[in-house]
C-alpha cells in the first residue's frame, strides 16, 4: 500500500492509496461535517455534507467517498462551501418535521448539531410539512417518519452488519421512505432480529427506544465495537 | 441620550420564552434600568407605541390577529427579534400544517363539548391556514433559537442590541 | 409483541396457470437476484400488475429480501400496484405535448371521468396515467389508449374518444 | 442469406413487403415507425400493395421501412429510385394512394427530396437507412452494406486500429455530455478484467421532447447491434445489453427480431464471421425512470435494483456493471460507428466544425411546421434547423425560445437564432446538446411556466436518494409555482438563485445538477417575465392564473 | 417537589410580576410607572423578595430537570435520574433565605390589607362552588390525593372523587365569543355550577395544609376572612400562604431518609390503553386524559386546564368588578385597571388554556338602563 502526499486546507499531509480524503483529513484532525458517513458501513455519498473543493477542478468532491491522489490540493473551509453545507442542513429540516422541543432525539441528534456547526438560525424556505407515520408496532422501538432524513445507515447496517436487510426504501424522490419487509408494520416483520443497530446507528429521532424518553439519552456508536471492526467493508 | 425603546410581544407561544426573560433573575433590573420597556407582558400599555427601538417577538404567526400585530409591530420597530423556536421556526403551533385548522377547531370544539358544540364565532381571530415563523410574513433582524433560548443568550443579546452591537447567535444556539 | 405470523406459505396458492408463466421467465433469468425487474416486467404483463403476493412470490424465488423487492417495484412509474381498469388512457406530459395543450388536455378527462392521474374510474372501465414522453412528440399533444397512440388531439377529441369507450 | 420475399400475391403471413422476382424499376417504401403507424400506416402499405398488384407493375416493390423523418405530414411514402417523397398518403384517401401508383407507374407527384429543404439540408450518416431498410429483415441491412464495418474489423483490424478509427473520428458520446467517444473506448480498453467487461447501448432517452433513439430503434436496429459487437471488439468484451425503455414496445418488438436474425445468420454469437470473437447481446427493458439514463443509474437497475446513481469515480469504464470495466454509450454514438469504420475517421471528421465534429441527430418539435427527426453536420446555426429545415412556425407565429437538452438544458432566445449548434456554443450558452430534443416555443408560451414544468419533472424523477436534488428541486419547484400564481417576492427570487446554484454544485449526478438549468436560463435570457410576475403580478403570455391579491394578504401568504 | 417548585416560581411571578404594581402602587396610579420597575424603585426590597423567590423555585427545577423552561425530567414510570446528595444539599441551603422572603411579604400583605377592603368586596365576592385535591385525612394536596367540592358554606358536594370520574363531574360548553371553553360542575348544570379552583379554592376545600407554619397562617387568615372566604381578591393572600407551604413541605421531603434511593424508575409495556392524571397546578386543577393503542401511541387526549375552570367565575367577577366602579358614562382609567385587575386575581394563562389568544383585548361597553350604547372604551 503506497503512500501519496497530498494538501489538507494548505496542510501536507500523507494517506495511503486508497483512502478517501474524509479519512486523511480526520487523521490529521481537520473536521469535514458528515451524516451518511458513519464508520464501518459502507459509503453512499448521499447528504453532500462533506464535499469539498479540489484545485483545478470545478466539480465539487464528496470527501467521503474520493480517493486521494498524489499532490491533491483540498480545501474543506470555504465560504462557498460554508453556505452549501447550511443550505443542505437548511433543506432537511424543511423537508419533514423536525420540531426538536418536543423530539425524542432533543439535544441527542447530529442533525441539530450540524444547526449550529453550520451556523443555521432559522430557515428561508418554508416547512413543507408532510404527513408522516409512527410506527410503534415493535415491541421495544419505533421508527418516526416524521424525522427521518433518508440517510439510510439503517439500511446499510441490517445489510452488511447485521445481514437481515429488514430495512430498504421505497418510493422516490421526496416520496421514498423507509419500508420494513413488504411495507408492513415493524412489529409484524419475520426477518428483523430486533438486534436494535438500526436504532443505534439512526444520527436523529427517526429511530428510537420505546419507553426510552429525552431525559434518557442513549448510548451512541463508539460503543458498538464490531462497527469499527467492520471498517469499510462492503458486501 | 433617551434610553433605547424596548418592547416584548407573545403571538401563539406558550410563553416560555418570556418566562425565560424573567429568568434573567436580577439581572432583568440591569436591563431595565439601561432601556424603557415601552410595551409587552409587564407593563399595562395597551396600543403598541411607535419608533420601538427593539422588540423581542415570541410565538408563531398563526391567527388574523398575530398577522395584524406583526406587521404593527414591523411598522414601528427598527430591530425585530425572533425570540424562541416558535416565532423562529413556527415549531409547536406549525405542527397542525400538517391537517390544517379545520381539524383542530372541530376536534376542540365540536368533538370534545358537552353541551351547545360551535366552532368560536366572528368576535375571535380566525386561524389561519398555516402557522408561519414571524420571518415568513415580515423582515426579521436577529433570530434566537431555542426552546426556550437561554436566560444567558437573552440577556446577552439584549446587552449587545442595547451597547448597539450586532448579536451573533449562529453556532451558538440551537433549537429545541 | 403478536405471535409472529407464520411464515408466508413458498408459494402462494397457483391454482392460476398464468404464474407458469412466470417460473418459466424465472428459471430462463437462472433465478438470479438481478433478475428482478425483468420477473417484475414478466408479472405485470402476466397479471396486469403487481400485488403483495406475487412481490412476495418473487422475492422468495429470486432470494431478494422482501424491503429490496418493494423497493424496486416502487422506484419505476411503470409498475403499477393496483388492478389496472380495462382500457388505460395515457395522456403524454413531454415538453412538446405540454406547451401544445396537454395539461388541458388532462383536465378536461378529470372532468369527464371524474380521476386523477394514476386512479382508475369506480366502474373498473378506465385507467388514467400520466407519461413522462412517449416519443411522439411529432404528433403533440398525444394520448395512447389501449395502446393505440392518438395524435394531435384536442381536449373535445378526447372526451368523444373515451365515451366511446 | 435467407432468399428475398416471394412475389406470389397470395395472402402475405406477415405482411412482408411485395418484392417482384425480376429487377426492380421502382420501389414505394411506406414507413413504418411509430408516428405514422399510430396514423394506420399499415393499412396504406396493404392498400398500396393490393393497387399495385392490381395495376399489374411487375417490376415495383412495396417495401415496409422505418422512419423518413417528416412525421408531421405522416404518413409518408418514398421512391428513392426517383427520389420523391409523398405525403399525408392517408388510409381511406384513394385520391393520394393512386397518386403514388401513377408516380410509381411513371407519372409526377410528390416532393423531390433533392430541393426540399426539410431533406437537402440533412447528412444522414446515423439515419442513413432509415426509411431504406425493412427493419424486420437483417437481409435488407446487409443488402445495403450491413456488417461489413464489423467483418472488416474483425478480421482486419486489430482492437487498437478500431481504437485509432474511432479516436481519430473526433466523435463525442451523443447522450448529452459529449465525451470524447475515443477516449472512453481506449479507459475500458486499458482496464484488463479477467472475468470479463461489458458494452452497454442506453437506450433510455428519457428527455422529454426526444425520439431520436426510438427512430433509430425502430428503423435500424442492426446498426446499433453491429456498432456495440465493433465496440465490443475494440474493447475486449464479448457481452452486451441494450437498456430500452419500456415506453417503446415497437423499439423492443424490432431490437428482439433483430437480434434472433443477426445471430441466426451468424452476426451475432459466438464466432463472428468466423473469428476467435464473439459477441452476444442482451436486452434490459427500463420501467420509467428518467434518472436511469445516468451510467451509474443504469448499471444499478440493469443489476436489478432501485436506479439510484453511484459516486464517480470510480467511473464505469474502470468499475461498472457487477464491478466489471463497463462501456456505456448511447444509441447515436453506437450508430455511428458502423459509419466510421466503413468510411474512414478522415471522412467522418471532415463532417461538422470545430471541436464538435460529425453529425447530430436532433428531433424538432413543438411550433415548428416540419416536426420530425432529422440529422445535420454540427455547427449548422439555430436559425437553419428551426427555419429553414422545420419550415418555421405553423400559421406565422412568432418565435420566442428553442429549448435543448431537456430537463438538464435550457432555452435559447431570439437573439441566439445565429449561434452555431455544437457542444461549447451550447454550453456557453447556458444549455447543453442533450440528447437532441429541440423545441421551438412560439409566444404563447410562458417562460416561467416553462422553468416550473422542467423543475417539476426533474422533482418527480429526481431519485431521492442525495439531499440537494430530492429536496432542492421540490423548493425550487415551490418557489417558481409561487411565482407562476403573483405571490412571490424578489428575495424568494433570490432564494431560487442561490438554491439553483447550490443544487448544481453539490447534487450527485447529472439529474441533479442539470435540474437547474432551465431555471438559470429563463433567467439569463427572459429575466423580464419574472419580474412581470413578482413585481406586476402579470403573465405576459397569459398563461399562468395569478391569484387574487387580498386573499393573498389576508392568509400570510405574501407580505404588504 | 418539582411540582411545588413550580408553585411557588408561579406564585412569586403572579404575586410580585404582575399583581404588587396594583397592590404597592395603588391601582389608580400612574399606568406608565404601574409596573415591575415601578415597584423595584419604589421598595426595591419588595421586588428583591419577588425575585429572589422565583429563582428559588426555578433553580430547583433546573438541577432537577436541566433547564427551567420545559425540563426533561418526569418520564413515563417515574422520573430519569435519582437525586444526589449535592443537589440536595444546595437546595436545603436556599431554604432559609427563601422562608424568611416569603414571611416577610406575608406580613407586608397583612399589614396593608385593610386597605383594599373596597376592592376585596368587589372583585369577584359570590358565592360559588370551590374543587381541588386532598389527601384522605383533610390536608390539602397537590399531586396525589382526591377531588373534594365545596359550595360557598361549605357543604361538600362532592368527595372522595377519584380523578378518573372528572367527566361524570365535570362538563364544558362553548361561548361564541372565546376560544377558552367554560368547565361546569355538571350536578348543577350550566350555567348554575361554577366553581373556582386554585389557591383560594383549594384553603377552602382542605381541612388544613399540613404544615405548622402554614397552618398558623391559615388559622389567622380564616379569623380574618371566615372558614370559606368567597372574594376573588383573596386569591393573593391565598398565594402567599402557598408560597409558605410548599418551601416547609419541600423541606420535609428533602429531609425524609430515602430521598437519595436510586429506584426512581418504573418500566412497564402498554398494559391499559387509558389513563387520567390529575395534580393541583399553581393555577388550580389540572387533568390530563389520555387514550394510547396497543402499541402505546395517543390517540386521543383531553386537557382541562386550570384556567378553564375558572373561566365563568372570571366572568362573573369582572360583570361584577365592572358594575361597580363604572358609574354613569365617565370611566376613569383606574376603573377600567380595576375590571383588569380582578383578572388578574385568578392568574389566569391565557397561552396555556387556549393557545390561540395571546392578549387581552379589552372593550367595554357602556349602555344606558335601556341597553342602548352610550359609549365604547377599550383599552
Amino acid at each position: 500500500m503506497s503512500v501519496l502526499t497530498l494538501t489538507i486546507e494548505g496542510r501536507d499531509v500523507a494517506g495511503q492509496t486508497g483512502h478517501t480524503i474524509l479519512q486523511v483529513a480526520r487523521e490529521n484532525g481537520i473536521a469535514i461535517p458528515t451524516l451518511c458517513h458513519l464508520q464501518g458501513l459502507s459509503d453512499v455519498g448521499a447528504c453532500r455534507l462533506c464535499v469539498v473543493e479540489v484545485e483545478g477542478q470545478r466539480k465539487l468532491f464528496p470527501a467521503c467517498v474520493t480517493t486521494i491522489d498524489e499532490g491533491m490540493k483540498v480545501t474543506v473551509n470555504s465560504e462557498r462551501l460554508a453556505a452549501h453545507r447550511r443550505r443542505i442542513v437548511e433543506l432537511l429540516f424543511t423537508e419533514r418535521n423536525h420540531i426538536c422541543s418536543v423530539c425524542v432525539a432533543d439535544r441527542n441528534c447530529e442533525l441539530q448539531d450540524l444547526a449550529v456547526e453550520v451556523g443555521l438560525t432559522h430557515f428561508d424556505l418554508p416547512l413543507l410539512s408532510p404527513q408522516a407515520v409512527v410506527d410503534a408496532t415493535h415491541e421495544r422501538f419505533g421508527i418516526d417518519h416524521n424525522r427521518c432524513v433518508l440517510c439510510t445507515r439503517c439500511v446499510r447496517v441490517c445489510d452488511e452488519i447485521e445481514g437481515a436487510h429488514t430495512w430498504d426504501v421505497m418510493g422516490r424522490g421526496t416520496e421514498a421512505r423507509l419500508i420494513t419487509d413488504m411495507g408492513i408494520p415493524w412489529g409484524d416483520s419475520n426477518t428483523c432480529t430486533s438486534c436494535g443497530k438500526c436504532v443505534q446507528v439512526c444520527p436523529t429521532g427517526a429511530l428510537f427506544e420505546k419507553g426510552r424518553s429525552v431525559a434518557e439519552a442513549r448510548r451512541r456508536r463508539p460503543y458498538l465495537p464490531y462497527l469499527v471492526a467492520h471498517e469499510g467493508r462492503t458486501r | 441620550m433617551s434610553k433605547p425603546r424596548l418592547a416584548t410581544i407573545w403571538l401563539d407561544g406558550c410563553s416560555g420564552c418570556h418566562m425565560s426573560l424573567l429568568d434573567m433573575d436580577e439581572r432583568l433590573f440591569d436591563i431595565t434600568e439601561r432601556v424603557d420597556i415601552v410595551y409587552g407582558a409587564l407593563v399595562d400599555v395597551k396600543e403598541f407605541p411607535e419608533d420601538v427601538d427593539v422588540t423581542l417577538v415570541e410565538g408563531a404567526i398563526s391567527s388574523e390577529d398575530d398577522l395584524r400585530k406583526i406587521y404593527e409591530v414591523r411598522r414601528n420597530t427598527r430591530v425585530l427579534v425572533s425570540l424562541g423556536d416558535c416565532a423562529v421556526t413556527s415549531n409547536v403551533p406549525g405542527m397542525r400544517n400538517q391537517i390544517g385548522p379545520a381539524a383542530i377547531l372541530e376536534r376542540a370544539y365540536l368533538e370534545n363539548v358537552t353541551i351547545n358544540p360551535q366552532l368560536p364565532g366572528p368576535m375571535v381571530p380566525r386561524l389561519l391556514a398555516m402557522s408561519r415563523p414571524v420571518h415568513a410574513v415580515v423582515k426579521v433582524d436577529v433570530f434566537v433559537p431555542g426552546c426556550p433560548p437561554s436566560a444567558d443568550l437573552i440577556h446577552s443579546v439584549l446587552d449587545d442590541l442595547i451597547s448597539g452591537r450586532v448579536p451573533v447567535t449562529a453556532g451558538v444556539t440551537c433549537f429545541g | 409483541m403478536t405471535v409472529a405470523a407464520a411464515a408466508p406459505p413458498a408459494s402462494p396458492p397457483r391454482d392460476d396457470k398464468r404464474w407458469r408463466q412466470v417460473d418459466v421467465r424465472i428459471r430462463r433469468l437462472g433465478a438470479r437476484p438481478d433478475a428482478l425487474i425483468e420477473v417484475l416486467h414478466t408479472v405485470q404483463e402476466v397479471f396486469g400488475y403487481l400485488d403483495d403476493d406475487a412481490l412476495s412470490y418473487v422475492s422468495e424465488a429470486l432470494g431478494v429480501p422482501p424491503s429490496r423487492v418493494l423497493g424496486v417495484a416502487t422506484f419505476y412509474s411503470h409498475f403499477v400496484r393496483k388492478p389496472q381498469g380495462e382500457h388505460t388512457c395515457v395522456v403524454c406530459m413531454g415538453t412538446a405535448c405540454y406547451i401544445n395543450g396537454a395539461g388541458a388536455i388532462l383536465s378536461r378527462i378529470h372532468d369527464t371521468l371524474g380521476i386523477d392521474a394514476g386512479g382508475t374510474t369506480p366502474d373498473g372501465q378506465i385507467s388514467l396515467l400520466r407519461a413522462r414522453c412517449l416519443g411522439a412528440c411529432s404528433m403533440a399533444p398525444a394520448v395512447v389508449i389501449d395502446d393505440e397512440v392518438h395524435g394531435r388531439l384536442s381536449p373535445d377529441g378526447v372526451q368523444q374518444m373515451l365515451e366511446a369507450l | 442469406m435467407t432468399e428475398a420475399g416471394t412475389p406470389t400475391p397470395a395472402r402475405r403471413r406477415r405482411q412482408e413487403s411485395l418484392i417482384p422476382a425480376g429487377p426492380v424499376r421502382a420501389s414505394a417504401h411506406v414507413c413504418m415507425a411509430a408516428g405514422c403507424l399510430s396514423m394506420q400506416a399499415d393499412t396504406v402499405f396493404d392498400s398500396l400493395c393490393e393497387r399495385v398488384t392490381a395495376r399489374g407493375l411487375t417490376d415495383v416493390a412495396v417495401k415496409r421501412v422505418g422512419c423518413l423523418g417528416l412525421c408531421a405530414a405522416g404518413p409518408l411514402v418514398a421512391v428513392p429510385e426517383m427520389g420523391r417523397m409523398y405525403d399525408h398518403v392517408a388510409a381511406g384517401d384513394d385520391a393520394a394512394l393512386d397518386g403514388v401508383v401513377d408516380g410509381l407507374a411513371g407519372g409526377e407527384g410528390g416532393r423531390q427530396t433533392a430541393t426540399d429543404p426539410f431533406f437537402s439540408h440533412q447528412v444522414k450518416v446515423v439515419l442513413e437507412h432509415c426509411g431504406q431498410i425493412d427493419p424486420e429483415r437483417v437481409e435488407d441491412y446487409v443488402a445495403v452494406g450491413g456488417y461489413e464495418s464489423l467483418t472488416k474489423a474483425v478480421t482486419t483490424m486489430t482492437p487498437a486500429e478500431v481504437l485509432g478509427e474511432v479516436s481519430r473520428s473526433g466523435i463525442r458520446g451523443r447522450g448529452g455530455a459529449g465525451y470524447p467517444t475515443g477516449l472512453k473506448w481506449t479507459t475500458v480498453a486499458k482496464t484488463d478484467s479477467p472475468q470479463g467487461k461489458y458494452v452497454v447501448c442506453n437506450g433510455d432517452e428519457g428527455d422529454p421532447g426526444a425520439f431520436m433513439d426510438r427512430s433509430v430503434l425502430e428503423s435500424s436496429p442492426q446498426q446499433v447491434l453491429e456498432g456495440m459487437a465493433i465496440a465490443g471488439y475494440a474493447v475486449g468484451a464479448n457481452h452486451g445489453y441494450v437498456y430500452v425503455r419500456a415506453e417503446y414496445p415497437l423499439a423492443v418488438k424490432r431490437l428482439t427480431t433483430a437480434i434472433r436474425q443477426a445471430e441466426h445468420a451468424g452476426l451475432l454469437g459466438p464466432r463472428i464471421a468466423d473469428t476467435s470473437f464473439g459477441f452476444d447481446v442482451e436486452i434490459r427493458i427500463g420501467a420509467g425512470a428518467f434518472v436511469c439514463g445516468e451510467e451509474t443509474a443504469l448499471i444499478a437497475s440493469i443489476e436489478g435494483g432501485r436506479g439510484t446513481p453511484r459516486p464517480r469515480p470510480p467511473y464505469p469504464a474502470a468499475s461498472g456493471l457487477w464491478g466489471k470495466p463497463t462501456l456505456i454509450n448511447n444509441v447515436e454514438t453506437l450508430a455511428s460507428i458502423p459509419a466510421i469504420i466503413g468510411r474512414g475517421a478522415e471522412w467522418y471528421s471532415a463532417i461538422g466544425s470545430g471541436k464538435s465534429l460529425g453529425t447530430k441527430v436532433f428531433a424538432l418539435a413543438g411550433s415548428v411546421v416540419n416536426t420530425g427527426l432529422i440529422e445535420v453536420p454540427l455547427g449548422l446555426t439555430l436559425r437553419e434547423i428551426v427555419f429553414d429545415i422545420g419550415g418555421g412556425l405553423p400559421g406565422g407565429g412568432k418565435f420566442k425560445a428553442v429549448q435543448t437538452g431537456g430537463p438538464s438544458g435550457g432555452c435559447m432566445p431570439e437573439s441566439l437564432l445565429d449561434m452555431s449548434v455544437d457542444y461549447e456554443s451550447l454550453a456557453q450558452a447556458g444549455s447543453i446538446m442533450g440528447s437532441g430534443g429541440m423545441i421551438v416555443m412560439d409566444d404563447g408560451t410562458c417562460m416561467v411556466d416553462v422553468a416550473k414544468f422542467f423543475m417539476d419533472f426533474c422533482r418527480e424523477e429526481s431519485c431521492g436518494k442525495c439531499v440537494p436534488c430530492r429536496v432542492g428541486t421540490t423548493q425550487m419547484y415551490h418557489l417558481l409555482d409561487r411565482i407562476t400564481r403573483g405571490l412571490a417576492s424578489r428575495d424568494e427570487l433570490g432564494e431560487l438563485e442561490s438554491l439553483a446554484g447550490m443544487v448544481r454544485d453539490t447534487s450527485l449526478c447529472g439529474l441533479g445538477q442539470g435540474s437547474p438549468n432551465p431555471v438559470v436560463s429563463t433567467l439569463r435570457y427572459f429575466r423580464d417575465e419574472y419580474m412581470a410576475h413578482i413585481d406586476d403580478h402579470v403573465c405576459p403570455a397569459g398563461v399562468c392564473k395569478m391569484e387574487p391579491r387580498e386573499a393573498a394578504l389576508a392568509a400570510g401568504e405574501v407580505a404588504p | 417537589m418539582l411540582n411545588l417548585a413550580q408553585i411557588v416560581q408561579s406564585h412569586a411571578l403572579s404575586f410580585f410580576y404582575l399583581s404588587s404594581p396594583d397592590l404597592l402602587l395603588g391601582f389608580d396610579s400612574d399606568p406608565a410607572l404601574r409596573n415591575l420597575v415601578g415597584v423595584a424603585r419604589q421598595t426595591p426590597d419588595l421586588a428583591r423578595d419577588g425575585v429572589a423567590l422565583r429563582r428559588f423555585g426555578q433553580r430547583i427545577i433546573e438541577r432537577l430537570g436541566g433547564k427551567r423552561i420545559h425540563p426533561a425530567w418526569v418520564v413515563p414510570g417515574g422520573v430519569s435520574r435519582p437525586l444526589d446528595a449535592s443537589e440536595r444539599d444546595s437546595i436545603l441551603a436556599e431554604i432559609p433565605d427563601a422562608r424568611e422572603r416569603a414571611h416577610r411579604t406575608l406580613e407586608w400583605f397583612k399589614k396593608n390589607v385593610a386597605s383594599w377592603t373596597e376592592e376585596a368586596a368587589h372583585f369577584g365576592d359570590f358565592p360559588s362552588l370551590y374543587m381541588g385535591l386532598v389527601h384522605e385525612g383533610g390536608n390539602a394536596a397537590y399531586s396525589d390525593g382526591l377531588l373534594r367540592v365545596v359550595d360557598s358554606s361549605g357543604w361538600v358536594m362532592a368527595d372522595g372523587v377519584d380523578p378518573r370520574a372528572y367527566d361524570e363531574y365535570l362538563g364544558e360548553t362553548v361561548e361564541p365569543w372565546s376560544y377558552l371553553k367554560s368547565t361546569y360542575f355538571k350536578p348543577l348544570g350550566y350555567p348554575a355550577g361554577i366553581y373556582r379552583v386554585g389557591p383560594l379554592a383549594r384553603l377552602n376545600v382542605a381541612e388544613r395544609l399540613g404544615t405548622s407554619a402554614a397552618d398558623a397562617e391559615l388559622a389567622e387568615y380564616r379569623d380574618r376572612l371566615g372558614r370559606y372566604p368567597s372574594s376573588s381578591f383573596h386569591y393573593h393572600y391565598a398565594r402567599l400562604i402557598e408560597i409558605v407551604h410548599c418551601i416547609d413541605v419541600i423541606d420535609e421531603i428533602l429531609s425524609r431518609p430515602d430521598i437519595l434511593d436510586p429506584h426512581v424508575r418504573a418500566r412497564a409495556q402498554i398494559n391499559r390503553n387509558e389513563g387520567v392524571g390529575v395534580s393541583e397546578a399553581p393555577r388550580g386543577v389540572l387533568i390530563h386524559h389520555y387514550k394510547v393503542d396497543d402499541d402505546g401511541l395517543v390517540e386521543w387526549v383531553n386537557l382541562v386546564i386550570a384556567t378553564g375552570h375558572n373561566n365563568l367565575a372570571m366572568n362573573r367577577s369582572v360583570l361584577q368588578t365592572a358594575r361597580h366602579y363604572i358609574k354613569g358614562d365617565q370611566v376613569k382609567e383606574g376603573m377600567l385597571n380595576r375590571v383588569e385587575a380582578v383578572i388578574r386575581c385568578y392568574d389566569p394563562c391565557l397561552s396555556c388554556s387556549t393557545h390561540a389568544v395571546g392578549q387581552m383585548p379589552l372593550e367595554v361597553d357602556i349602555r344606558d338602563a335601556e341597553g342602548s350604547l352610550l359609549r365604547q372604551v377599550s383599552r
